[in-house]
């Protein structure tokens, strides 16, 4: 059977990538299954049948650890990514983030939109980075949660939100949005994705994906697609 | 006033054609179950629309294939107690004897020369079968119709109830206070309507 | 309850009432057009009305954004007026309202081709027009049905989810209504406790509608008693 | 249309169809119970079936996930005869019977309850038992409900997403449905053109079930004509 | 056939009893509307339960409050021609007439004798009233019932057609094929069936 890659969705593209270079090297092609984290590992909880689980956040992979659920010693923290504000291609704006920046007076009266800050990963790390740099209470105001960050770059795309948070990877993807400033990796907790094997899912084909993912051919789409490698 | 039907229609498989005029107070069809007295009500009340002819009352044209004429029901002023009595099963009799009333202080005298003024908050459902054409008859009535059309209105009437209102009919007819066509299998309610017979019976 | 839950809650009662009464009438209006003899573009309505059911509601999510967002006729017609529904809980209700159609559409023509046409017609020949018809004999003798559908389209804008997030994102004390919050506590680990306290909220409100609907329909259908 | 297209196509349709015709028994049996005179207890039947419409569909597949995962009550009873509906194109049709159920229901009921009791019990008279009186006049003279229920339940059913994605997860040829599909595809920027592609076929397919509820309904009322 | 009737039940506002006894081949209830003839109608065949009573037919008790005895209206054998036909709507007439046929074969000659031979494949919203009421006849006649209720069957039915079908009541009576319980106004019909009235009328 072909392997089952449960990634979060926003890795959509790059799985893709990943699965056609597998097969090109003669594998059986993965099959991604794409979806939120919180739901891909509830369901692996539940006993999906995946091989790999590769996750937009470290707190979903930490839930399957500590129940035993992940092969030891096969976890490891594999792609990064940075945070960006971006604005719709039309608004030639540029924006130097740092301390104190005038978050507040770019957006005005309208709305800034990321994602959920209670719940969507990308929304953590802008809600962070914002204290950090002094202007959370200014900005949140006018902030609206979506509930990930493919939707939020939607809102930002048709112009009814006039700034987002997004990761850098959704802003490459997107023709309709411009990086108006990136924000310093200091000024939020660094943004990971880790990867680990499934129990009940290993297998010598799983473990040599692994290898893949980990490799320079992976390596290379990764990088097109906007990722950063992690260590 | 003065009736004059010219109807073609289809009733099932079989074509039906009448044609009568009548200025008589009382004008009754007469003929055996399903020769088309309810079908002829039908059209005359404007409930069906007849496949060609014409249908005039006191001079005015409600129907008329080739002129194009073809008044709506509520425009005919006809009032129609239905063979199945169709009484309104949410509105109370009260409500249902009020739907279309001219003069609704009327009501009240008519209730009681009908024998269901003690009936006026019940539900249609729980009437009798001879309490609901009661109310029919109430009904039809008040709304004072230029021409007071009749399906069997003493079917399941005992015969006191139905000498009432045999009474009632024929005292509307007399005061010429409404012109009535009205369908029975009863030769005797006819005679004692003195009514001019229209034999449908081919 | 704290302060913020009880404000959720007034916020989902509110959105689903105001969509209940926007698509109340709406609902009728299509369910008549439907219940007529077969007219030309009968099964296309038909069909529209029930494209938020077929589609998954992130697209009738996203459709809204497109036809109220700041390019769009709708939304630049609103502008237009001063009124901006993006982001706000009109637009919540805009997207409960429409997502809530097709439940409403169905029951409602169902009990108006359920009542006899004999007895609309027995009205005319008293006098009413084809209107008083409708409005004294038709529509009260499906006022159960109505009444079926309102509880389904409210239960349903108590419980839509997909295309409020994607049309007016989650906004606390704006937009944020029940399922909103419910999802979002979903996605943290550990918070099941949180979704779990919401969602028997959400079945409370739920709860008192239906139980206030079966005493409306028991009530309009007292002359079958 | 790709071949990948086509598969996904016929695996809505299978998911759809199997949910329908296993629901619609059940809703058969629950609108009948839902229709008999007040019992104790009909309440909260009825508050029940309408759970899928008022919670999020996230949280009805969190539950169903429960229920039939691993450690779940019912999973471990199919386990134990050797079935999993996890992550299966049969898991994907349990969800969307359950989310469908709450539609199916309550236009049966309603036809249920608008016919005559008065045309049941003259069958009795006849000789039918109680049953036989349920079975060939109540329930054929609900048909057109009946019907009704099953259309919205179908399209409910072909355009389920939160629920399914929650419990089956989108498995491309086995869970993967149209809905989720296009929800796959708006994850991508710049793929809205296969989104729109893929939402026109879920249409299409919507409004053949339709089309055909129609002909049937008209069919079933023919003596009315 | 022996028939014994004990029965009390409030009627709306009305507190009603009636018992009788009657081994005739034709019982008639005779009354003025409303006075409860088709309610006791309803209470024999088990579709309305008395408040108290005793209801015994040819010695079989089908109802007895005092030993909780109420048997279900399929376990009756009591055949019912109501007063508002209660066809089955989504029968054609042959189905209709057919449905609790204990000799099915007997169809044809029957419906030939009601005169409804060719209506069998029409829907009953296509009949007349009195074609309505013939069909209700037969459809109750088929079902071989030990007792037959008839609530004015010959209302809305032509002189001629009438008495075709009291014919037919006559020879069921005559041959004891079924002892009938009849409700009628019409002291004529009664006379010619010679009934043994039972006179509601207080
Ligand atoms: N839509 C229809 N389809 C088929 N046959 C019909 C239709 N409407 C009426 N008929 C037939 O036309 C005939 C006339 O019907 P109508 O109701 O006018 O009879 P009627 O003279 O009032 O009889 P009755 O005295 O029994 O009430 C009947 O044989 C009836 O079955
Ligand atoms: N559920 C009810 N609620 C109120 N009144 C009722 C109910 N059922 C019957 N009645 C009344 O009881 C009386 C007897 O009704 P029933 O139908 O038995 O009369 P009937 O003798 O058959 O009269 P008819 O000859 O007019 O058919 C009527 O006055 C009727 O209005
Ligand atoms: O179709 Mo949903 O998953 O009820 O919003
Ligand atoms: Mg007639
Ligand atoms: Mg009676």
């Amino acid at each position: 059977a072909p392997l089952n890659i449960y990634a979060a969705s926003s890795l959509t593209e790059v799985v893709n990538d990943l699965a056609d270079a597998w097969a090109k090297a003669g594998h059986e092609r993965p099959v991604p299954v794409l979806g939120a984290s919180s739901a891909l590992a509830r369901q692996v909880q539940a006993g999906a049948p995946a091989n790999l689980f590769l996750s937009a956040d470290e707190q979903w992979m930490d839930v399957l650890d500590r129940a035993g659920l992940l092969v030891a010693g096969t976890r490891a923290d594999l792609l990064t990514n940075r945070l960006v504000l971006v604005v719709p291609a039309a608004d030639r704006r540029k924006v130097v983030i740092g301390n104190n920046f005038a978050f507040a007076a770019l957006v005005g009266r309208a709305r800034w939109v990321t994602g959920d800050p209670a719940s969507v990963p990308v929304g953590r790390y802008a809600r962070a980075a914002l204290s950090n740099l002094g202007v959370w209470a200014a900005a949140e105001p006018t902030l609206a949660r979506a509930e990930n960050v493919r939707s939020a770059l939607a809102f930002v795309e048709r112009g009814d939100a006039v700034a987002g948070i997004v990761y850098a990877t959704d802003a490459k993807a997107s023709a309709k949005v411009r990086v108006a400033g990136v924000f310093p990796a200091v000024s939020h907790p660094p943004i990971v994705y880790p990867v680990a094997v499934v129990k009940g899912g290993d297998s010598a084909e799983a473990r040599a994906f692994l290898a893949f993912l980990r490799g320079p051919a992976a390596r290379r789409l990764f990088v097109a697609r906007g990722f950063g490698m992690a260590r | 006033m003065s009736l004059s039907v010219a109807v073609e229609a289809r009733l099932g498989e079989r074509a039906f054609a009448l044609a009568f005029e009548s200025d008589a107070a009382v004008t009754a069809l007469f003929g055996a179950s399903g020769c088309g007295k309810t079908s002829t009500l039908d059209m005359i009340a404007g409930l069906r629309r007849p496949d060609a002819g014409r249908i005039v009352v006191d001079g005015e044209t409600l129907f008329d294939s080739a002129a194009g004429v073809n008044l709506q029901p509520e425009a005919r002023r006809i009032g129609t107690v239905f063979q199945d009595a169709r009484l309104f099963p949410h509105l109370s009799v009260r409500r249902n004897l009020l739907y279309g009333a001219r003069v609704p202080a009327e009501m009240p005298a008519l209730a009681a020369e009908l024998g269901i003024a003690g009936l006026l908050d019940r539900w249609p459902r729980h009437l009798s079968g001879g309490e609901t054409r009661r109310v029919a008859i109430g009904r039809a009535l008040l709304s004072k119709p230029r021409l007071l059309l009749l399906d069997e209105p003493l079917a399941h009437l005992d015969r006191a109830r139905a000498d009432g209102i045999l009474e009632l009919i024929r005292g509307l007819a007399a005061a010429a206070r409404v012109p009535i066509l009205y369908v029975s299998h009863d030769l005797r309610e006819l005679t004692a309507l003195n009514a001019r017979i229209i034999d449908m019976n081919i | 309850m704290s302060e913020a839950e009880t404000l959720i809650i007034l916020l989902s009662l509110k959105v689903a009432l105001v969509a209940t009464l926007f698509s109340l009438p709406l609902a009728l209006a299509l369910a008549w057009a439907l219940a007529k003899p077969a007219w030309p573009g009968r099964a296309l309505l038909d069909s529209a009305v029930h494209l938020p059911l077929v589609l998954p509601p992130v697209v009738t999510g996203y459709l809204l954004l497109i036809a109220f967002g700041r390019d769009g006729v709708l939304g630049q017609a609103l502008a237009a007026l001063g009124v901006s529904v993006l982001f706000s809980w009109q637009g919540a209700a805009i997207a409960a309202a429409l997502m809530s159609l097709p439940l409403l559409v169905r029951p409602i023509r169902q009990a108006l081709e359920a009542v006899d046409p004999r007895l609309p017609a027995a009205a005319r020949t008293l006098g009413a027009s084809r209107r008083r018809a409708f409005m004294s004999i038709t529509l009260p003798l499906a006022v159960p049905g109505v009444l079926a559908g309102a509880v389904l389209g409210f239960a349903k804008a108590l419980g839509e989810f997909g295309a409020t997030i994607t049309f007016v994102s989650s906004i606390p004390g704006e937009t944020q209504t029940l399922p909103l919050a419910i999802y979002a506590a979903l996605q943290v680990p550990g918070q099941e406790g949180v979704a779990a306290r919401l969602s028997l909220m959400a079945v409370a409100l739920a709860v008192a509608a239906l139980l206030l609907s079966e005493w409306l329909a028991r009530r309009a259908r007292r002359y079958r008693a």
